[in-house]
């Protein structure tokens, strides 16, 4: 049966699924800087001994809250002496690594809550009902009472932001289950005998993973600035960690006499979330293939 | 019945469904009790036979896809008896059930949905003898590259995602996959209702190579009675979850015996412009199945309903040689 | 939606007791004593024997749950270990302030969130959209400690516009208005932003539905194709990011109400944990959820009025 | 509390009016956190003290400026024997309830500080008193079980304050105090704001001010922008950080003076290796405190003396009597030992100032050469981390209520008290001798040297080491005028107007 | 000859995309009289919506007609300002859609919606707008009229929906109705419902009706004249009779042979191969020539002008047979084009 086609047009379309994203990712301007900020981030602090001539603990208690633009601290130390530059680059690695622990971990959980509550009817009201339970618990106070049990440190508040992360990843997972359980394709594979395993991993998970991305990226805003919140109640890295939410804190009380121990830190802070959501709200749109006819 | 005169061989019986029912549970209020059941598939009983196609037609949710569904498996059997191979099938655990699973296949209507957008269209074919088969990685390949010619592809095709393909394109990878396990039997859920005209005529004929190659039996669901009459043999008529009507095509589209199918029959536009039948109109629309009427399902729009149809449900007899109706008055 | 409540109000049950159980059973297992805390550095070991003894935390865990649940299924939430007080009356006098603040975050996040998302549908892809947009993303990504210094010190320190912190006049008043602002504001903010791009993308997948077309087709005027067929279904999931957005508000006063000195739940919590006050951590929690399933009922239950499709029972 | 750990840190003065000639006799305060109760038995945090001080008087009272203690409810007192003391009574004083004050009410008072049913915190104080007896109407008689020389002190400690035995019969002195002092209570919205107001009835003859308002405000940034524009008038515990921003604000004056606080660093004393001298001696030799000393806007005095100059019991002599910042040799140990090669945990409690010491300790003590990780905790988990004694070195504070030496030493190092506040679990019989010594003897000179002989004894030892002397401070609105600060953090409004 | 209610000349509709400007509707024209209805058929995405689309100016928003004329009553429809082109649509002209089940406001009452053009429009207050309402409800077949004022179009089955749509249209009394294959959605029985009530109401009311349909037994049964369209071009146009009798180009040849017949058992099949072209794809001489059975050198290479085979009967093929007839201004004018 002869099958007549224009070779053309299809090789256009032969490109990768991710490439295509990424194309599309590219057309969103805000995307673009985004993608730049976090992948600066990446660098600062894959190279952070690089970037830097200072130890980002050595004080300096002569030198201290130096402004920015002094001699050899083009931000500015701290009221230790301690240069912010490079704590600021340190912060981008603590900030990242957090980001990342705190979101993989409730990105596993959420992930399987989800996919079981959504999989299976009879397990979801109950799944369901848990994670209502830790929806209910505003977010911080969550993290307070699991940093209040396993101690203060940087390891506990991503575990405690990633147990805040579970209930809502669960229910996006979960949303995305059930529609695309209802799928012609999940429908083919039950036909052909694939085992729920299978059909899960293989063939759902693959597909809820859009909004699952999305939600990572607005995630690790989340987290960031939650490690932020958390330092400010004491809560966060232990010192001398250059976490930036907690040199915006420790910085607060010197907001007058040395406004940059604020400012310099919190505006890390902004550009990295910032960075982050709009590379997700990039991805959300660039992985919708609603968004296909658009320009 | 059975005389022995020289009648041409009884053909075997493949699948045989005994007063089949499938009910959905309704549920509602605080504690969320089944306060009733959607009637999806009330009483459904019929023969198929090996190298047949049965067509299933009906309006839209009397339950056509709930019947292909429960036959493979797919959803939990209500009531009744289904009988595959002379084995019955309906209780089998889910080991002895994978079995039948590689001789009974599906197609599905939306060739869009169908196919897992994710995933290479080699990968998916390559899934199913991964999944019941021992074959190694190059006797896939190998396979997966035959089906691929077998229903009118190429094996460059085999790298590209679904959403690279044409719809009906994609109807053959749903073709593929159905019979990759070489099945006896393949139900056909509108499998190209979807599909521009043009295109359906392609897969049809398809369909039918393959039927004739493989001694295949198709269960052929369908609202388009054209494409019935084109390509099955027998039809099954279904209303409300119930069988109304079953025959050799000739029998049902020649003579109908039940009101319903004839109103069907008549209101299928004609693509010609000579002979402008009048039409049978049927007043309303299908009644809920959640709550269906009384007697025979069809008397509420029946335009030769008596009182009679109010309180008894006719049965499913044989009136003619081969051809079933449940009707208290038909003809 | 009679069916409705009940349904929730037995969930709501369910959910309390899990709470209290997880907050009982974790306040157990963290480390630090309340006793110790009250005791103070000077206490001697007898001194905190005798304050545990008094406070029961020498019983078995199970038999200070059974009786924690025993009293409050009879209303008595138990008495703060750090003042005696009755915990019902020290969240009563702070529940008031914190539900202004929350309300009054709520419509400035509801006000701001759904005119910058309205412009920014209407005009997509204008540098107006752009601007909301960036401003939006901004409101999301600014720590919300750090924008309330940054307010008090512009406007209650060197405009002197608003005072600094505080809550005590009625919140109808003048007074009690210019009160409420700033914390408002700084609360408000995050949500305001999320709201913003709820509404912003909600709108524009409503504005592409057929019926908007069909709209069209019969020469509905434009701002009647907003108004009235584009809006009131794109408020469905807005409505719905608004009541998510209430528990994150809740979860935000416990910084702002230290931030301006606001006497409000938030702040008994945090001080509740940092003293292992385990009857007043339960107390607060149990209220901040409660509130939080009511505010989602309340969500339920304008869902109902605004899409006819969606029906309880 | 006796800790200098700011419960109630800062607070502040100033009113928006700037004082003229009929401004409101009204003086708002500011603290961090609320006071946890309004009973002087049942609390132990600085800032319900700050409030019951107003509320309610003791026995005795130290005079601020000669250190000396005075009678103040109390007429006069003698001591037959070391056992016993006979305390007369001042005349004619009425609670604010009008009950009347006398030997019954003292009595009272101090035995329910010490019933073990009370469970207060602060029963400790009273620990050594065996019995006290009516002996009249304005005469007390207190037998102790042994000889014990800080009596005085203890009876003018604020939680020694006397209440009104009908109104503790009546009512909740926690939420309602009633005492005989200057100002009685009026309101108390909890975790806002307390209210006193004048007693026009005090034996003193009534204070100046109609009105004293205890406000909280957690974060000490905003306590100074509303002490700036006059939501508040009065701070105190100023932090470090901030002072030059308060000394900046036109409106408000700042004062500082020596205190009683002492913060120092301690070894965990149960630890095998904090037993060995010369990694004491390390470990002082590598903490630079003359720098850290200069960094804290004079808010610290610089001594090596456990016994601050503040206390009774300092003797100059102590000043320079620890080991002397020496990074040559602290590095020279280090190395000689491997002190280096196993990390110290250095436990902090996560308040700004404690953060501080540790962060630069841990920078002056990787400088020379040791491995030190911080660990920061909750106050609630420091405390019986600490107690328990779950770390290596750790920062702790004593604000010395009393001002008298044995104050310090007995609660903080002496053996009987390890599992409770002697949390750097030193446990020294010689010293735990002189501790005892200073306890029971009468004769105050005499405490003195065995107090001195204590502290050098400590320092000889390396068993603790002082980061500062804290420094008292308040900052208040111009117009408040004769507020006078007690070298141990508290103070009295009873003299204080506004102009 | 009197105009035409409806006349598109040389339409040209272009989308913007993200592979650069595509026309979907590529220089089509055709009429609608009065009274009468002429169906567009093709498969799809081969324009017929973007066709109409265009005439109701409704298009994406990143659509945009580039050339070509629409004349309604012979008034020029571009000329029109927004404001003047929204006071025509639903009164003068106005369109039903396919999925009725998402055509209709799903939070506003079936009353409100269909108030809505009468009171536009017609400024009718609103009890005689409902009045009326109800009176169209009845004339569409809808029981119960009054009682459906006040529901919302979940409560109503698809064919029920349908004949709101159907209703809604009608209420200023259109000269002009656009069908865009308003029962593909719904079942055979409910179908013949539907068609012929369209059918009725067309009489009733004079209309002209342009129907967009891919089922042949659709266009048999409704249309008086039918286009016949192929990638965003017209093929072939006629009355209906010569169309199914006498097709011409090879397409429409194509279509009716991949119809099963339900009368006649004997008919086979005759798929076309292959599949439509995309938007974007280059094809020289004939779009249709790489899946023409007949196609020559000359189709690969130049396009065919539009051939008139009989009155009123065009065919735009290399082969499409002259049946002698003077070709008209048109067509003329076209091929002195190419
Ligand atoms: N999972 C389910 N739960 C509840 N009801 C169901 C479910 N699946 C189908 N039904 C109902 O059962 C009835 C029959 O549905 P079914 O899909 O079998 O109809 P159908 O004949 O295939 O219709 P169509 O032509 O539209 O595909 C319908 O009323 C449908 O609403
Ligand atoms: N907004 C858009 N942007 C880009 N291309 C579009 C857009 N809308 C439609 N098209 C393209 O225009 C072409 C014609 O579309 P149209 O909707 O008119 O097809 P149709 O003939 O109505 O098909 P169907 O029978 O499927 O409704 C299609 O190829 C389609 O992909
Ligand atoms: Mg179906
Ligand atoms: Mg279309």
């Amino acid at each position: 049966m002869a099958t007549v086609e224009s070779v053309k047009t299809k090789d256009k379309k032969r490109e990768k699924y991710i490439v295509t994203t990424m194309k599309r990712l590219f057309k969103n301007k805000l995307a673009i800087v985004g993608l730049v900020i976090v992948i600066l981030q990446i660098i600062l602090a894959l190279f952070a001994p690089f970037m830097t001539a200072h130890d980002p603990a050595a004080q300096n208690l002569a030198n201290r809250e130096l402004p920015v633009f002094s001699d050899g601290h083009w931000l500015g130390t701290d009221n230790y002496g301690r240069d912010v530059w490079s704590r600021i680059v340190f912060g981008a690695r603590i900030s990242l690594v957090v980001g990342i622990t705190a979101v993989s971990l409730g990105l596993i959980g959420g992930t399987i809550l989800g996919l079981l509550a959504g999989y299976y009817r009879k397990l979801d009201a109950i799944i369901m009902r848990f994670v209502d339970l830790l929806f209910s618990f505003p977010g911080i106070l969550l993290a307070m009472l699991i940093i209040a049990i396993l101690g203060t440190s940087l390891v506990n508040v991503a575990i405690a932001i990633s147990i805040w992360s579970i209930p809502t990843c669960a229910r996006i997972v979960r949303g995305s289950v059930l529609s695309i359980k209802e799928k012609e394709y999940i429908m083919a594979m039950r036909s052909m005998g694939a085992s729920d395993l299978r059909i899960m991993i293989r063939h759902i998970l693959p597909n809820a993973s859009a909004p699952i991305i999305v939600f990572a990226t607005m995630r690790m805003a989340t987290a960031i600035l939650s490690t932020a919140a958390l330092s400010y109640l004491g809560l966060g890295a232990q010192p001398p960690t250059p976490e930036w939410g907690a040199m915006i804190s420790q910085g607060q009380d010197f907001m007058w006499s040395a406004p940059h121990l604020t400012i310099v830190p919190g505006i890390a802070i902004m550009l990295t979330v910032f960075a982050f959501n709009v590379l997700g709200d990039g991805l959300r749109d660039a992985l919708d293939p609603n968004m296909d006819l658009q320009e | 019945m059975n005389t022995a005169e020289t009648l041409p061989p009884k053909p075997e019986i493949l699948l045989e469904l005994h007063n089949v029912k499938k009910y959905f549970p309704i549920k509602s209020g605080v504690l969320k009790r089944v306060t009733g059941n959607v009637k999806a598939v009330e009483s459904v009983s019929l023969k198929l036979y090996k190298g047949e196609s049965l067509g299933v037609v009906g309006e839209s949710g009397c339950g056509k896809s709930t019947l292909g569904r429960t036959i493979l498996g797919l959803e939990d059997l209500t009531d009744g008896k289904i009988q595959f191979d002379q084995q019955e099938i309906q209780d089998l655990k889910k080991k002895e059930k994978k079995k039948f699973v590689k001789e009974m296949q599906m197609i599905f209507q939306d060739p869009y949905a169908s196919l897992n957008p994710r995933q290479r269209v080699g990968h998916a074919l390559d899934e199913v003898f991964r999944m019941h088969t021992d074959m190694s990685a190059q006797e896939r390949k190998t396979a997966v590259m035959d089906l691929l010619t077998e229903v009118g592809l190429k094996a460059e095709h085999y790298d590209r995602y679904p959403h690279e393909f044409s719809g009906g394109q994609r109807q053959r990878i749903g073709i593929a996959r159905a019979i990759a396990l070489n099945p006896q039997f393949i139900i056909c859920d509108e499998a190209v209702s979807a599909l521009d005209v043009s295109v359906q005529a392609q897969v049809l004929k398809l369909l039918k190579t393959l039927q004739d190659k493989y001694n295949l039996s198709y269960l052929f669901i369908s609202h388009d009675l054209g494409v019935v009459r084109y390509f099955c043999d027998r039809v099954l008529v279904m209303y409300l979850g119930n069988t109304v009507e079953m025959g050799d095509v000739s029998s049902i589209f020649k003579n109908p015996l039940h009101p319903y199918t004839q109103a069907l029959l008549s209101a299928i536009p004609r693509p010609t412009v000579k002979a402008k039948k009048e039409r049978v109109r049927l007043v309303g629309e299908m009644p809920n199945p959640a709550n269906p009427p009384t007697g025979c399902p069809f008397h509420t729009r029946c335009p030769i309903a008596q009182e009679v149809c109010k309180v008894d449900k006719p049965e499913f007899i044989e009136h003619r040689e081969n051809h079933f109706a449940a009707c208290h008055f038909p003809g | 939606m009679v069916s409705l409540i009940i349904q929730r109000t037995l969930q709501l049950v369910f959910l309390l007791f899990g709470i209290s159980f997880l907050v009982f059973s974790s306040m157990h297992i963290a480390p630090g004593n309340p006793a110790a805390v009250i005791g103070g550095p000077t206490a001697t070991a007898s001194d905190i024997e005798a304050i545990e003894e008094n406070l029961g935390l020498n019983d078995p865990f199970l038999t200070q749950y059974a009786r924690y649940v025993g009293n409050a299924v009879q209303g008595d939430f138990g008495y703060s270990y750090q003042t005696t007080q009755p915990v019902a009356d020290a969240i009563m006098v702070r529940f008031p302030n914190t539900l202004k603040l929350a309300v009054a975050s709520m419509i400035v996040a509801v006000i701001i969130g759904i005119i910058t998302g309205l412009i920014s549908a209407l005009r997509q892809n204008s540098w107006l959209d752009v601007s909301a947009t960036t401003f939006a993303l901004a409101g999301i990504s600014i720590p919300n400690f750090w924008l309330g210094a940054l307010l008090i010190l512009v406007f209650a320190v060197n405009l002197q516009w608003l005072p600094v912190g505080g809550m005590s006049s009625p919140w109808y008043t003048l007074d009690g208005i210019k009160e409420l602002i700033l914390p408002a504001i700084t609360l408000g903010t995050g949500s305001a932003a999320m709201i913003a791009r709820m509404a912003r993308s909600s709108m524009l997948e409503v504005i592409r539905a057929d019926y908007v077309r069909t709209a069209r087709a019969k020469g509905v005027k434009e701002k009647n194709v907003i108004w009235i067929h584009t809006l009131k279904n794109a408020m469905i999931p807005i409505i719905t990011i608004i009541g998510l957005n209430f528990g994150f508000l809740l979860g935000g006063t416990i910084i702002t109400e230290k931030v301006f000195a606001i006497n409000g739940v938030g702040r008994l919590m945090i001080d509740a944990i940092a003293a292992r006050d385990f009857p007043m951590v339960q107390g607060s929690v149990l209220l901040v959820a409660t509130l939080f399933v009511l505010v989602n009922l309340l969500v339920d239950i304008i869902y109902t009025y605004i899409d006819p499709r969606i029906k309880y029972d | 509390s006796e800790s200098t750990i700011p419960e109630g840190a800062e607070g502040s003065g100033g009113d928006s009016s700037g004082g003229s000639s009929d401004v409101d006799q009204e003086i708002i305060y500011a603290s961090t956190t609320d006071a946890v109760g309004l009973s002087p038995i049942m609390t132990n945090d600085s800032v319900s003290s700050s409030v019951t001080e107003q509320v309610y008087e003791k026995l005795f009272v130290r005079n601020p400026e000669t250190m000396e203690i005075e009678p103040m409810l109390a007429e006069s007192y003698e001591t037959p024997d070391d056992l016993t003391w006979v305390i007369t009574l001042k005349e004619g004083i009425e609670f604010q309830d009008g009950t009347p004050f006398n030997a019954e009410a003292v009595k009272y008072t101090f035995d329910k500080l010490r019933d073990p049913e009370t469970a207060a915190p602060r029963a400790s104080l009273l620990e050594p008193v065996d019995e006290i007896t009516v002996v009249d109407e304005n005469t007390v008689e207190i037998k102790t079980k042994y000889p014990y020389g800080p009596l005085l002190a203890a009876l003018s400690h604020s939680n020694a304050a006397i209440v009104s035995p009908t109104a503790d019969q009546e009512q909740d002195l926690m939420q309602e105090p009633v005492g005989t002092g200057p100002f009685k209570f009026s309101s108390w919205a909890t975790g806002d704001q307390v209210v006193l107001e004048k007693n026009e009835d005090y034996w003193g003859g009534a204070p100046e001010l109609d009105r004293v308002v205890f406000k909280v405000v957690p974060e000490t940034s905003t306590a100074i922008s509303m002490l700036q524009t006059g939501e508040v008038n009065f701070l105190d515990a100023l932090p470090t950080e901030q002072i030059s921003r308060i000394e900046s604000i036109d409106n408000v004056e700042v004062t500082k003076q020596d205190g009683t606080p002492v913060y120092y660093l301690t070894f965990n004393h149960s630890k095998d290796r904090n037993q060995d001298p010369d990694f004491r001696k390390a470990v002082a030799s590598a903490i630079d405190r003359d720098a850290f000393v200069a960094n804290l806007n004079d808010l610290g005095v610089r001594s090596d003396s456990i016994l601050g100059p503040q206390v009774f019991g300092y003797d100059e002599s102590a000043d320079d009597a620890g080991t002397p910042y020496d990074p040559e040799m602290a590095k020279q140990l280090v190395e000689e030992n491997g002190y280096g090669d196993e990390p110290i945990k250095l436990l902090s409690a996560n308040r700004d100032n404690f953060i501080l010491m540790a962060e630069i300790v841990q920078s002056q003590l990787t400088e020379a050469g040791f491995t030190v990780e911080i660990e920061t905790m909750e106050w609630a988990t420091f405390l019986d981390t600490a107690r328990s004694g779950e770390y290596d070195l750790t920062f702790l504070s004593w604000s010395n209520v009393t001002g008298d030496g044995s104050e310090m030493l007995y609660p903080n190092f002496h053996s009987d008290n390890i599992g409770a506040s002697n949390r750097a679990q030193y446990n020294n019989p010689e010293f735990d001798e002189l501790v005892e010594a200073s306890r029971t003897t009468i004769d105050q000179e005499e405490r003195q040297s065995i107090l001195n002989e204590a502290n050098q004894l400590m320092l000889a030892e390396d068993a603790a080491i002082v980061m500062y002397h804290g420094v008292v401070t308040s900052a208040t609105d111009q117009s408040i005028q004769g507020l006078q600060m007690d070298p141990n953090g508290q103070w009295s409004l009873y003299n204080v107007t506004r102009e | 000859m009197t105009h035409a209610l409806l006349e598109v000349k040389n339409l040209v509709t272009s989308f913007r995309t993200s592979g650069g400007t595509v026309q979907a509707v590529k220089d089509v024209s055709f009429h609608v009289h009065k009274g009468e209805t002429l169906c567009i058929v093709g498969e799809s995405g081969c324009g017929k919506s973007i066709t109409s689309l265009s005439v109701m100016r409704l298009l994406p928003s990143n659509g945009e007609i580039e050339s070509g004329e629409i004349l309604l009553d012979n008034e020029p429809l571009q000329q029109l300002s927004a404001d003047q082109m929204r006071k025509l649509r639903g009164n003068r002209m106005s369109m039903i859609f396919q999925e009725p089940m998402t055509a209709l406001n799903p939070v506003l009452t079936i009353g409100y919606q269909l108030r809505e053009p009468l009171m536009l429009h017609k400024g009718v207050s609103k009890k005689d707008a409902s009045q009326q309402g109800i009176e169209l409800l009845r004339q569409v077949g809808i029981p119960n009229p009054e009682k459906r004022l006040n529901q919302y179009p979940h409560e109503l089955s698809g064919g029920m929906r349908q004949r709101v749509m159907i209703a809604m249209s009608l209420a200023c009394n259109p000269s002009l109705l656009i069908a865009d294959e308003p029962t593909t959605a719904l079942d055979v029985t409910i179908q013949a419902q539907i068609l012929d009530l369209i059918n009725d109401l067309k009489k009733d009311f004079d209309m002209g009706v342009m129907m967009i349909t891919h089922d042949m037994g659709v266009v048999a049964e409704v249309a008086d004249r039918v286009m016949v369209m192929y990638a965003g071009k017209k093929i072939e146009e006629g009355p209906v009779e010569e169309i199914f009798e006498n097709p011409q180009h090879p397409y429409t040849r194509g279509l009716l042979n991949s119809v099963p017949n339900v009368d006649d058992p004997d008919f086979e099949l005759e798929p076309i191969p292959g599949n439509m072209p995309g938007l974007d794809e280059q094809i020289t001489g004939c779009r249709f020539h790489p899946r023409c059975p007949f196609a020559t050198d000359k189709c690969r290479a130049e396009v065919p002008p539009e051939i008139t085979v009989s009155d009123g009967h065009f065919a735009s093929c290399w082969y499409a047979e002259k049946k002698g007839v003077e070709l008209d201004e048109h067509s003329r004018d076209l091929a002195a084009k190419t």
